[in-house]
């Protein structure tokens, strides 16, 4: 068995240590991603708003 | 009634309650916008205003039961945040709602009030009581559940505190709403007999308010 | 005004209402019979089964049942404007509080724990368990609702505030649960349950001096957050 | 000193600070990380004991710190707000609510992985598990009360007195479900951190720990900045804000704003 073959074989405990480390991934990912967006949609409401009163103000 | 104190640090001595920049958003809509004023002792202030325009919402504020986004409320020049109990002793509100228990008498309910109220005043016995709202033409009716009384016997129960009770200032969520004629009579004199005392009053109406001798200041709301 | 004379008018108050409206004593009452009646027809009537779960069922039926009875604990004085009044009497709200908590558990608590034994009986409890059964409802039921009345004030006007105060004080309720049924059982295996029921009072005096106070605050937050 | 607060408290410094400040801790976060799975994955050698199914404490210990660690953060701010109405302690608290509930699922998910190989069932009642689990429901309480209250400063001190009802009643829960799970089945395997650990595996752990400390940061960062924007809406100084403003000359979105 090659060094890489047992690295992912983990010492036959493949199926646990690997979805382990997936799933960290998935939900700091997750984290990241989901806080970016909402910030990103935070943006944009603030532009609309300027937007909308800058129509407001010279229509 | 208790002897108005002087107050520290305020400008006028007959200064109680002073309202500075209250503001309150509902979502997107700005409902009170930046309002200040002053309450002296032995004045009345009607806030006046449609439907929705913000008069319960300023009158809960006032009374230390509502938030508001931003601004300051003074009571004799303390924040009434900071002295809420002492501030709470000398005041007496009549909600939008009655405040009265539909499963006690009209009896009952007053004695829990009176009681309530605390050891400094003085403690109101039955027959005080029953003279009260013998007044109001609540005698026959003074035993029974509250949730049997009509509407206006309900808030006729509800303003008896403005006799069994000491306060200095008054704050009142349409007090003359359902009322008949002589219940609003009754009110006004109680008014006027607040106000001759050094008492002050903010109300809430939407009919005229005659009381004799006394200026009632009045407060739009839009 | 005097803690006492405070504590009792508000005490008087409450019971006076209560005693005339029979449902808020008896339905937490056949709630918990109900509840309790159901598990034999869920897992057998087997006796050896029963009698190992029976602290259990009785436990957490108890719990559900305060739980149940605990949203109406300020809801109906909120909705006729008395709980304001009450904010505003410039008395002690954390005393007004504990008085309404001890009223609510007279109410919900001491019933269940009355009826307790005739549960026992059904599940098959051994009869020398029934009075540490009865002494961990005793503190346990008191404990819950003085936890509980946090819950309720914070879900003050809410709709579906029941079952968000479910959400709440559940989590919170776990050690109440955890040393009620474990005394029982201690006592069930003719074990001595005195720690459980001692850690049981620590929990009782650590709500009675948190809950009052933090349900006073919760409640102001409730009613100034309505319009 | 109350002016100091109330200088750097302020909504725009916060938000620019804060803005300033994420993408540096991003990449010392991603180095970090990288370096620690580095390290624990490769490096260090397996366990004698449980062998290489022991490579799930680089994820499920720091998780489980973090989710104890967010919620006393959750609760120190809750009464930071309370006391001194610092609008900015209830954003951070309001936060960290969600980072914290992932980081508890995580725990969870990763302990009952870890389980599997080690109890032969993916879910035990271990005191350590059940605690997360309880802990989980107690973020979904305080994220439930949150939504649940209409008006926005009512549901702030709600949420605060709740968050620390919570926090005194952890250890209690804790200490309970402890003793709850010795009663009823005594521990067999030792635990990892009931015996010293070896610096090739204990430097690893380190960096994991950190790491996940620095995203917590990191997304905390820009959460809060998300809250800033949102309450202060209606101030001229987020209108001013340049990648605000820059809508006439510039409608896109993606190019200009990148966090």
């Amino acid at each position: 068995m090659s060094e890489i073959q047992a690295f992912f074989h983990m010492g036959g405990y493949a199926w646990y240590v690997w979805p382990s480390f997936l799933i960290t991934l998935v939900v700091l990912v997750a984290n990241v991603w989901l806080s970016r967006i909402q910030f990103r949609s935070a943006l944009l409401d603030a532009k609309r708003r300027v937007v909308a009163q800058a129509k407001k103000n010279n229509p | 009634m208790s002897e108005l104190e002087p107050v520290h640090e305020s400008p006028s001595d007959n200064e109680l309650l002073s309202v500075q920049g209250i503001s309150v958003w509902r979502g997107e809509n700005l409902l009170l916008n930046d309002l200040s004023f002053t309450l002296e002792a032995g004045q009345v202030l009607q806030v006046r205003g449609a439907n929705g325009s913000g008069k319960t919402t300023l009158l809960r504020i006032l009374c230390g039961i509502g938030l508001a986004d931003d601004g300051d409320i003074k009571w004799r020049g303390e924040s009434i945040d900071r002295r809420r109990d002492q501030f709470h002793e000398e005041l007496l509100y009549l909600g939008h709602k009655a405040g009265i228990k539909g499963a006690l008498s009209a009896l009952e309910n007053l004695r829990i009030f009176c009681t309530l109220a605390g050891d400094e005043q003085p403690r109101a016995d039955d027959a005080t009581l029953l003279g009260v709202l013998d007044n109001l033409a609540l005698l026959p009716v003074a035993e029974l559940p509250c949730r049997h009384l009509s509407a206006g016997q309900q808030r006729r129960v509800s303003l008896a505190r403005l006799v069994l009770q000491t306060a200095t200032l008054w704050v009142l969520d349409e007090p003359l709403t359902s009322l008949d004629k002589a219940g609003l009579a009754w009110v006004e004199s109680r008014i006027s007999e607040h106000v001759a005392k050094g008492g002050s009053v903010i109300l809430t109406t939407h009919a005229p308010l005659h009381i004799d001798g006394v200026e009632v200041h009045a407060l739009e709301l839009n | 005004m005097g803690i006492f004379a405070l504590l009792s008018c508000i005490i008087r108050r409450d019971l006076a209402i209560a005693m005339r409206n029979t449902g808020q004593w008896v339905n937490p009452l056949l709630f918990f019979i109900v509840v309790v009646a159901l598990f034999p027809l869920g897992v057998g009537p087997s006796p050896a089964t029963l009698s190992i779960i029976a602290p259990g069922v009785i436990w957490v039926s108890a719990l559900l049942a305060v739980l149940l009875s605990l949203g109406s604990l300020f809801e109906t004085d909120f909705a006729d404007g008395t709980l304001e009044q009450l904010l505003l009497s410039g008395q002690s709200l954390a005393l007004i509080v504990l008085g309404k908590v001890l009223v609510h558990w007279f109410l919900s608590g001491l019933p269940l724990l009355l009826i307790s034994p005739l549960l026992a009986l059904l599940l098959a409890l051994p009869t020398d368990a029934i009075p540490v059964l009865m002494l961990s409802l005793l503190i346990g039921t008191l404990t819950l609702s003085l936890i509980g009345a946090i819950g309720a004030g914070l879900t003050l006007g809410l709709n579906q505030a029941g079952v968000l105060l479910s959400l709440l004080v559940l989590p919170l309720s776990v050690p109440v649960l955890i040393f009620g049924s474990a005394a029982v059982t201690a006592a069930a295996a003719d074990f001595g349950a005195g720690s459980q029921l001692a850690i049981m009072t620590g929990l009782l005096l650590f709500a009675l001096s948190i809950g009052p106070l933090t349900t006073a605050a919760a409640v102001r937050i409730g009613v100034s957050g309505s319009t | 000193m109350f002016k100091w607060i109330h200088r750097f408290g302020s909504a725009p410094f916060v938000y620019r600070f804060a803005g300033a400040l994420a993408p540096w801790i991003g990449f010392v976060c991603l180095a970090i990380l990288l370096s620690g799975l580095y390290l624990g994955l490769i490096v260090a050698p397996e366990d004698y004991e449980q062998g290489e199914s022991y490579r799930i404490i680089y994820v499920h210990v720091p998780a489980a710190i973090l989710s104890m660690f967010v919620y006393v953060v959750m609760a120190v701010a809750s009464a930071v707000f309370l006391i001194w109405r610092l609008k900015l302690a209830d954003i951070v608290a309001q936060a960290s609510a969600p980072i914290g509930a992932s980081f508890t699922f995580l725990a969870l998910a990763t302990g009952s992985l870890w389980g599997k190989p080690m109890w032969g069932t993916w879910w035990i009642w271990d005191g350590r598990l059940t605690s997360e689990l309880l802990l989980l429901f107690l973020y979904f309480g305080y994220m439930a009360l949150r939504a649940a209250i209409e008006h926005p400063q009512s549901a702030a001190k709600a949420a605060a007195v709740l968050a620390l009802v919570g926090v005194v009643n952890i250890p209690v829960i804790h200490y309970s479900v402890e003793w709850w799970s010795t009663l009823h089945q005594p521990a067999t395997i030792t635990k990892m951190g009931e015996r010293n650990i070896h610096p090739s595996m204990g430097i690893p752990l380190g960096l994991m720990i950190v790491g996940f400390q620095l995203l917590y940061a990191y997304v905390l960062l820009i959460r809060m900045r998300t809250g800033i924007l949102k309450r202060e809406s209606r101030a001229s100084w987020v209108a001013q804000l340049p990648e605000v403003n820059n809508t006439m000359a510039n409608s896109k979105l993606s190019g200009t704003n990148r966090v």
